[in-house]
């Protein structure tokens, strides 16, 4: 913990951006992807392979215009999306990337930050940017944003409490809550997806939930909010609300990497950061395979789904995982 | 009909009576069965069965009979194609027959699509043909006039054009050359068929052997649009149809009004429409600047300067009526003239007389009479045609026709009440008929036929042929729309010219010369325009909504059959008498509910209809003494008396297919006279009079009193009232 | 029927063996799938060889068209202005291209062959006003050709329309 | 005192309707403020077409219903009043754009039935097997929409696959993809084409492997199974008194086809099977829907098998059009052509019923003709109209993704509906 407080923020602004470029680019993945599983070609006309789809796409949205509907609330309408898009944004400062390295004298970790308790961090900024959602759907004053914002609410709410269970066990496996711990203890022992196996399956589901990803895309159901909370958006308050969502979905599985797949360990050779991109894309790669794959699940099911099946199942795991680290510790 | 006069015919098992001497076409129609025909026309007298369309099974006779040409007997059984096999093998045989030679012309021809050849074929013909041979041909098209075109490929030969031509206008002018199949249908000698009812020969032909070069190529039956109107070039008012499409007039057919016209055109009625496409028809309106320019203005412009002028015309406003007006268009003028600013002066195209009306009779009956006496200068044909097709028509069936002597002093009158009336009084059926000038609005003739109480009989009457196609129902619309006293305003501070019939009056010429001001309203770029300060643009019967009261005093609804390129008459009256505070709609059917309240009994525009019932006979009223005739100026020479052709006017001189129809330049002579000066029929005569000279052609006609010369009008110009002819 | 787990699973092989599969869709403007013959796009109006125009202007395309979207105004053939062959030729021939529905009634009308539905389908304008053909348009090559399939393959030996006389 | 009764023009309860057609809301809740009243529609992601749905929403429930139609009204009936019965038989394809094939048929065997005209053999075969490919393309679409509104996007284009193949089948028969007006009064507009056949059996051949990719998909799929069965409810007594027909009548346990039950063209002939399933859900449409796609598939390849040689058009001068050869050198021809094309051909004095088994259910044709060269009278009977009647019943106690799924599963084209 030497680092220079300007390093930090020449790693920040890097993430940042690489953050960026992997959002566009995510959206250009899924397209390709989703439209290779559909017999489709995807994004092809700008550029080769479509790579300058997303360059496109962002010249769309700055020059569309951003309308704005008159019984708005004008202050919330405004900030919601800056708020999702920050809050997940930031929440990417304590995942840790890499081992750390030791150049020109200077020790750089592999984060931007390295929080003890980095994993609750995290679920307090997700739990943030929730409100984002909330806000601007409810700011919109429109019916069907509304709905979209009610959905996004009870959702959000329900799937939280899962999705911090689900990772009790690895919490208590590894006995700490610091991210960079955790990724320690995998390299010791064993990448905790084999034994927290439930967990992992809670963790991807109600991170599914999280990210409004189908099948639980309900928030944003366009078959029957026509949009959902961001129904009212266009332009670039738009682009924020997607960038929030995928920048979450990014979190998501580099937390989801960090936890259960041993983060940037790789076997070999020891390229730390690309183990980890590469792992984070394959679970990326799974969130598309699903949409391509799943119908969508009604209100009510999702619901009952996250209380009735997701928490009990997450709440044994963690308390036969507590049991068995209190027996063998 | 009494029951004994009936006959009781079975058809294809229908059992049907009719009226003894029924037609066996009629008689199956009854029954509700139909027998095609190609040649049977009943109008054209009687039947010929030259087509043998019409092939039926009579039982008795083993041979197949030409249904037209039977009548109906009592106790006749027949078959007709829908149940003889006979009948039906024979009806395809005559279409096979008469299909051999008829070239493969359907896409190209006029005809096609409202073909009776080809109906008659896809209805009862054969579907597929036998014959692989190749056909007769003939040089085609053959134009034996500058209106109709002959195709004697596409000709049936079922002789309805030569029987019109020889059996109804008797102008014998179109006949069949040679025989057999190389039978064709010509003009004598190959000269144009030149006969002011040339152009029913194109609607009688059930092919497209006869064709109008107007409509040539124009359109086809499924892109028009047929409008129901009413003819307005001459007071009979016949019915027509005006074929539009894409919002052009492009043809005139015969809507057969039974009481007017049996279904016949006079030829300016038929070809004359495209006068509205005239090259110098006037769309804008204009002002005259300066001595000889003129600009023209926008319509607000025009209105702003037209109320001006009416303003500071106040009660001092002539106006001179053309006769073409609708009786709407004439009413509203009075509206907002006479109520608007208290100028009741008027000049009416004719005058008009009512006491005519108590010997009203419909056109038809002409052809029931049995006296039919003639009086007036003017030719009958010339002014209101189709009443000659009704004369020739009762000469046919039997009727004396009497035609007084022209240029005799009161017309005839005398004479025909000294010669003729007993015999007209004893008549069964007599008419009257007055042609020419001075009628006195018919109150001359009507003089006559009170004298000779005609009003009591029916079938008996008197008819007066006026110039002007609805010179009484202008009359009327004027009349009914104030009254107020008619003075002579002096000075005359402005004069309105209301179409160009009127600006062509040299009267109406010389009110202009005393009238400060002058409006036109004028259709076309006439020399109207030389002497008005305001000329604005006129539209013509075709593109006006309205009624029009006919010759026989019978209200007939006009239809607008296309736009006119600029606001009909109406629409810009309104809007000016809407600044005179006159509450005036612009429509006319809003306009003739006020109207009608005033002069015509309150009766509805829609209770006009398609055929316009003729109004019963009036009261007889009392018939007011002929005025004095002016002094017969004296002169040397003979007296001339001229006439307004048939083919004149500013309609006519705007069709060019129409020239050719224009009166020769002729003068008629007695035969005393043609003696004395030795001019024989056809020689060329020098005219002199007021020191003009003109060269015409000398014909002799009986009729005329010695001592004068008839010539149509357009040839007698410069001419005064007595010219010198010497050959 | 229970709920089975491993059927469930069945739809991700379904999707995901689609990646290893060429892509059905075509690259559109740079390949054009060849027509079968008997497509009909857009109207073409015909010549004799001799350079005549074989339309007459009889107006049955016009009188056959559902949509009532082709205008002829017909005028004569004079000696020297001959158009077609035969007494009448079309002054003016429009096909409205925004109200016609190909249903080629016109070519089945047309009793001259003048008249063919050709295969060319592209015909998207920015204004309607560009889609009211007229007969130069309709007479000249179409600028855009679409490629057809094998008519000796797949159509009837004499088609009963497109035939050339 | 005698009281006179009014005259009763039409015996038998109407109106109110035994079964609702749109739902009210309950006495409890009609004041709340928490009932949300929302447009579905007519402009909205998931509505086919112009379908508006005024919903009322507790929460996620839906607690009252009015289904208003009519934006897509064109007044197709009335125009075809004044075409030519010629001209007439592209109109009805237009009204239900993807069952176009049966609409038009049942148009074409109006005419055909007022004309007492045979129709040869083979002209009945092609009609057959187009029609069954266009039960397929219906099917398809129905299918691909379906799951792509809720959720399963990937059918959409799995879907739009064969359906593609479907219209390219049609554009080689028919010149058209869809619209082909090639059923005429007589028989076909030309003969079916040299290579048809061979297509079409690789298409029967490729569409059975298809199905089992939909399926593997969907039927067992879990989330589908949740969300489809015991969905839109609607028993068998509603659905008749409904006056329901088709797949939705079948998905409730009513064996009716018309297919089999009234039958037309040579379906008599053939070896197919009528699927019927019992629950009324938005699962067992789907399933007959699945089902029939397969007999469909029975059915082409029986009428590839079985398709008779021979003329393709009746040879009735008098209606159907000459052969082109004959008018540059047959007069009579040249006229029978001019006529039928200008004028149209007359039908004589009557009316008929008409009715076909459309993918949707009864396709009715009601034609009155005044003897005249056009309809005097043209009414059908769109089956996707009286589907709709079906909305509030099924909607009873549904959430709002449920409506979505059974407005899918009744499976309304809205140019039907409203026409």
């Amino acid at each position: 913990m030497n680092e220079p407080w300007w390093i930090d923020l020449i790693k920040a602004v890097i993430l940042i951006n690489l953050l960026l470029g992997m959002f566009a680019y995510m959206t250009w993945v899924e397209r390709k992807l989703l439209g290779r599983m559909q017999l489709r070609y995807g994004p092809n006309r700008a550029g080769p392979f479509g790579l300058l789809q997303p360059i496109a796409d962002l010249v769309k949205l700055i020059r569309k215009e951003s309308f704005y509907p008159a019984t708005a609330v004008d202050f919330l309408y405004i900030t919601a999306p800056i708020v999702s898009t920050f809050t997940a944004l930031l929440a990417f400062a304590v995942i840790p990337w890499g081992e750390g390295w030791h150049i020109a004298g200077y020790d750089i970790s592999g984060e931007i930050a390295d929080v003890p308790i980095s994993l609750i961090l995290i679920f307090a900024l997700g739990a943030l940017g929730v409100y984002g959602f909330i806000v601007g759907g409810w700011a919109s004053d429109s019916k069907y944003a509304l709905l979209g914002s009610m959905r996004t609410c009870a959702q959000l709410v329900s799937y939280e409490v899962a999705l911090a269970l689900s990772v009790l066990g690895v919490v208590l496996m590894a006995g700490s809550l610091s991210l960079t711990q955790i990724i320690d203890e995998q390299q010791h022992t064993i990448w905790y997806v084999i034994p927290q196996f439930v967990g992992f399956v809670v963790f991807l589901a109600a991170g599914t939930a999280e990210t409004n990803r189908p099948p639980f895309d309900l928030p944003e159901a366009d078959t029957e909010l026509v949009a959902g909370y961001h129904t009212e958006y266009s332009g670039m308050r738009f682009g924020l609300f997607s960038m929030a969502e995928y920048v979450n979905m990014i979190v998501l599985s580099s937390l989801c990497v960090t936890l259960f797949l041993g983060g940037w360990l790789g076997p070999w050779p020891p390229l730390g950061p690309l183990w980890f991109l590469l792992k984070v894309l394959i679970l990326i790669g799974f969130f598309i395979w699903l949409r391509a794959t799943l119908p969508r699940l009604r209100y009510d099911q999702l619901m009952a789904f996250g209380w009735k099946v997701l928490l009990p199942v997450a709440t044994l795991n963690a308390l036969v995982t507590a049991a068995l680290v209190v027996a063998f510790s | 009909m009494s029951a004994a006069e009936t006959v009781t015919v079975s058809i294809d098992g229908r059992e049907v009576e009719v009226p003894k001497g029924t037609g066996l076409v009629e008689t199956a129609l009854a029954a509700g069965i139909e027998i095609p025909v190609f040649c049977y026309e009943p109008r054209l007298g009687a039947p010929v069965g030259a087509c043998r369309m019409c092939l039926v099974e009579v039982e008795g006779i083993p041979k197949l009979q030409a249904g037209c040409t039977l009548t109906a007997t009592d106790g006749m059984v027949v078959k007709t194609a829908q149940t003889s096999k006979l009948a039906a093998d024979g009806q395809n045989s005559t279409l096979e027959f008469i299909l051999v030679n008829h070239p493969l012309d359907c896409p190209v021809c006029d005809k096609g699509g409202e073909c009776p050849l080809q109906d008659l074929t896809f209805r009862w013909g054969p579907p597929v043909t036998r014959n692989t041979f190749p056909k007769r041909t003939f040089e085609k098209p053959i134009p034996i006039s500058p209106t109709i075109a002959l195709d004697r490929e596409r000709c049936i030969l079922c002789y309805r054009c030569t029987r019109f031509s020889s059996d109804v206008s008797e102008d014998d002018q179109l006949v069949a050359q040679a025989r057999g199949s190389q039978s064709i249908i010509a003009t004598f000698e190959d000269q144009p068929y030149r006969a002011p009812f040339s152009g029913n020969v194109i609607e009688l032909c059930p092919v497209g052997a006869l064709t109008s070069t107007q409509y040539r190529f124009e359109a086809r039956p499924w892109e028009i649009q047929d409008v129901p109107t009413v003819c307005g070039l001459c007071p009979v008012g016949c019915n027509v149809e005006a074929t539009t499409r894409e919002g052009k007039v492009k043809r005139i057919g015969s809507r057969n009004h039974p009481e007017i016209d049996e279904g016949w055109l006079c030829d300016k009625g038929r070809f004359g429409f495209t006068h509205l496409r005239a090259g110098d028809r006037v769309v804008d309106p204009s002002r005259r600047v300066g001595v000889r320019r003129s600009e023209t203005l926008s319509w607000d412009a025009a209105l702003d300067e037209a109320e001006a002028m009416l303003r500071a015309g106040g009660a001092n406003i002539v106006t001179a009526l053309s006769g073409s007006e609708t009786v709407e268009q004439a009413y509203a003028l009075g509206r907002l003239l006479r109520q608007g600013l208290g100028a009741h002066c008027a000049v009416m195209p004719e005058d008009v007389n009512p006491a005519l009306d108590a010997f009203r009779l419909p056109l038809s009956s002409i052809r029931d009479a049995k006296l039919i006496v003639i009086l007036g200068d003017d030719p009958i044909v010339e002014r209101a045609p189709v009443v000659d097709l009704w004369i020739k028509a009762a000469r046919r069936a039997g009727a004396e026709v009497v035609e007084s002597e022209i240029g005799a002093p009161d017309g005839g009158v005398a004479k025909a009440r000294d010669e003729l009336g007993e015999r007209i009084r004893e008549s069964e059926r007599a008419i009257l008929i007055w042609s020419g000038p001075a009628g006195n609005g018919g109150a001359t003739i009507a003089g006559l036929a009170a004298e000779l109480d005609l009003a009591e009989k029916p079938g008996s009457g008197a008819f007066h042929l006026p110039e002007t196609a609805n010179g009484r129902g202008v009359a009327d619309g004027w009349a009914a729309a104030a009254d107020g006293d008619e003075a002579d305003p002096e000075p005359i501070e402005l004069l309105i010219v209301s179409g160009d019939e009127a600006a062509a009056n040299p009267d109406v010429r010389a009110l202009a010369e005393q009238a400060e001001r002058v409006l036109a309203i004028s259709m076309f770029r006439s020399p109207v325009a030389g002497w008005a300060d305001l000329v604005l643009p006129g539209t013509s019967y075709l593109e006006r909504d309205g009624t029009y009261v006919n010759l026989e005093g019978r209200l007939q609804r006009l239809r607008r059959a296309v736009i006119p390129p600029c606001p009909d008459e109406l629409a810009w009256i309104a809007k000016l008498a809407e600044r005179f505070d006159v509450d005036l709609s612009p429509h006319s059917p809003q306009v003739f509910a006020e109207l009608s309240e005033r002069c015509y009994g309150g009766i509805d525009y829609s209770a006009i209809g398609e055929v316009a019932e003729l109004p019963e006979r009036a009261a007889a009223v009392e018939v007011p003494p002929a005025p004095k005739a002016p002094k017969r100026e004296r002169g040397k020479g003979l007296r001339l008396v001229s006439y307004r052709p048939l083919f004149s006017g500013p309609a006519v001189e705007r069709v060019p297919e129409l020239q050719f129809q224009r009166p020769g330049s002729e003068i008629e002579l007695s035969a005393d006279d043609a003696k004395k000066i030795g001019a024989k029929a056809g020689s060329t005569v020098q005219v002199i009079s007021n020191g003009t000279s003109v060269a015409l052609h000398a014909r002799v006609n009986k009729q005329l009193v010695k001592g004068v010369a008839r010539i149509a009008a357009e040839h007698a110009q410069g001419l005064g009232t007595h010219v010198e002819v010497s050959t | 029927m229970s709920p089975q787990p491993l059927d469930s699973v069945r739809g991700f092989g379904v999707t995901l063996k689609q990646i290893f599969k060429k892509p059905i869709t075509q690259q559109y403007p740079e390949y054009k799938r060849p027509l079968y013959p008997r497509f009909r796009g857009r109207h073409r109006l015909w010549r004799h060889q001799n350079g005549l125009e074989k339309c007459v202007g009889c107006s049955l395309c016009a009188a056959a068209c559902p949509a009532d979207c082709i205008r002829v105004v017909a005028a004569e053939n004079t000696a020297d202005n001959r158009v077609s062959p035969g007494e009448r030729y079309a002054r003016i021939y429009e096909i409205n291209l925004s109200r016609c529905i190909f249903c080629g009634y016109c070519e089945l009308a047309c009793p001259f062959d003048a008249i063919t539905l050709e295969q060319e389908f592209e015909i998207s304008e920015y204004s309607r006003d560009d889609l009211i053909y007229t007969k130069d348009m309709l007479l000249a090559e179409p600028i855009k050709r679409v490629p057809v399939a094998d008519r000796s393959l797949y159509d009837t030996p004499i088609p009963a329309y497109k035939e050339r006389s | 005192m005698a009281v006179t009764q009014p005259r009763r023009i039409y015996s038998g309860s109407r109106i109110p309707a035994p079964i609702p057609t749109l739902l009210q809301v309950p006495a409890n809740l009609a004041d709340s403020e928490d009932v949300l009243q929302v447009n579905f529609g007519p402009n909205h992601p998931s509505t086919h077409g112009v379908l508006r749905l005024v919903v009322d929403l507790s929460g996620e429930r839906v607690v009252g219903l009015r289904a208003v139609i009519g934006y897509l009204h064109t007044g197709f009936e009335k125009n075809m009043e004044q075409k030519t019965w010629w001209k007439a038989i592209t109109y009805p394809e237009r009204i239900d754009y993807v069952a176009f094939q049966n609409n038009e048929l049942v148009f074409v065997l109006a005419i055909e039935k007022l004309l007492g005209l045979k129709v040869p053999p083979k002209a009945t075969w092609m009609r057959m097997l187009l029609c069954e490919l266009n039960r397929i393309h219906s099917h398809l679409v129905f299918l691909g929409t379906s799951a792509l509104e809720l959720g399963a996007i990937s059918m959409f284009w799995y879907c739009f696959r064969e359906r593609d193949l479907v219209l390219d089948l049609s554009e080689l028969a028919t010149g058209m993809r869809m619209h082909t007006r090639y059923f005429q009064a007589g028989g076909l507009a030309e003969d079916v084409p040299r290579g048809f056949e061979a297509e079409c059996r690789k298409f029967v051949e490729w569409m059975p492997k298809a199905l089992d990719d939909y399926g593997a998909i969907l039927s067992r799929n879990e989330i589908w199974l949740e969300r489809t069965r015991g969905i839109g409810l609607l028993s068998a007594e509603d659905a008749i008194a409904l006056g329901q027909s088709g797949p939705v009548l079948r998905a409730s346990g009513v064996d009716w086809d018309l297919r089999r039950d009234r039958p037309y063209l040579a379906y008599p002939a053939l070896d197919f099977d009528i699927p019927v399933y019992p629950n009324g859900d938005v699962y067992d449409r789907y399933l007959v829907r699945m089902d029939e796609m397969r007999q469909s598939v029975r059915i082409i390849e029986q009428c590839l098998d079985g398709m008779p040689e021979g003329p393709w058009i009746a040879d009735d001068r008098k209606v159907v059009l000459p052969p082109r050869h004959e008018l540059h050198t047959s007069m009579e021809s040249l006229i029978h052509h001019f006529k039928i094309v200008t004028e149209g051909y007359s039908v004589p004095e009557g009316e008929v019923y008409v009715t076909v088994e459309s993918p949707r259910g009864e396709m009715g044709c009601f034609v009155v003709s005044d003897g005249g060269p056009r309809p005097w009278r043209v009414k059908f009977r769109a089956p996707s109209f009286v589907a709709l009647e079906a909305t509030a019943t099924t909607m009873t106690d549904a959430l709002v993704a449920d409506m979505i799924a059974i407005v899918g599963s009744l499976d309304g084209v809205m140019g039907e509906v409203d026409r």
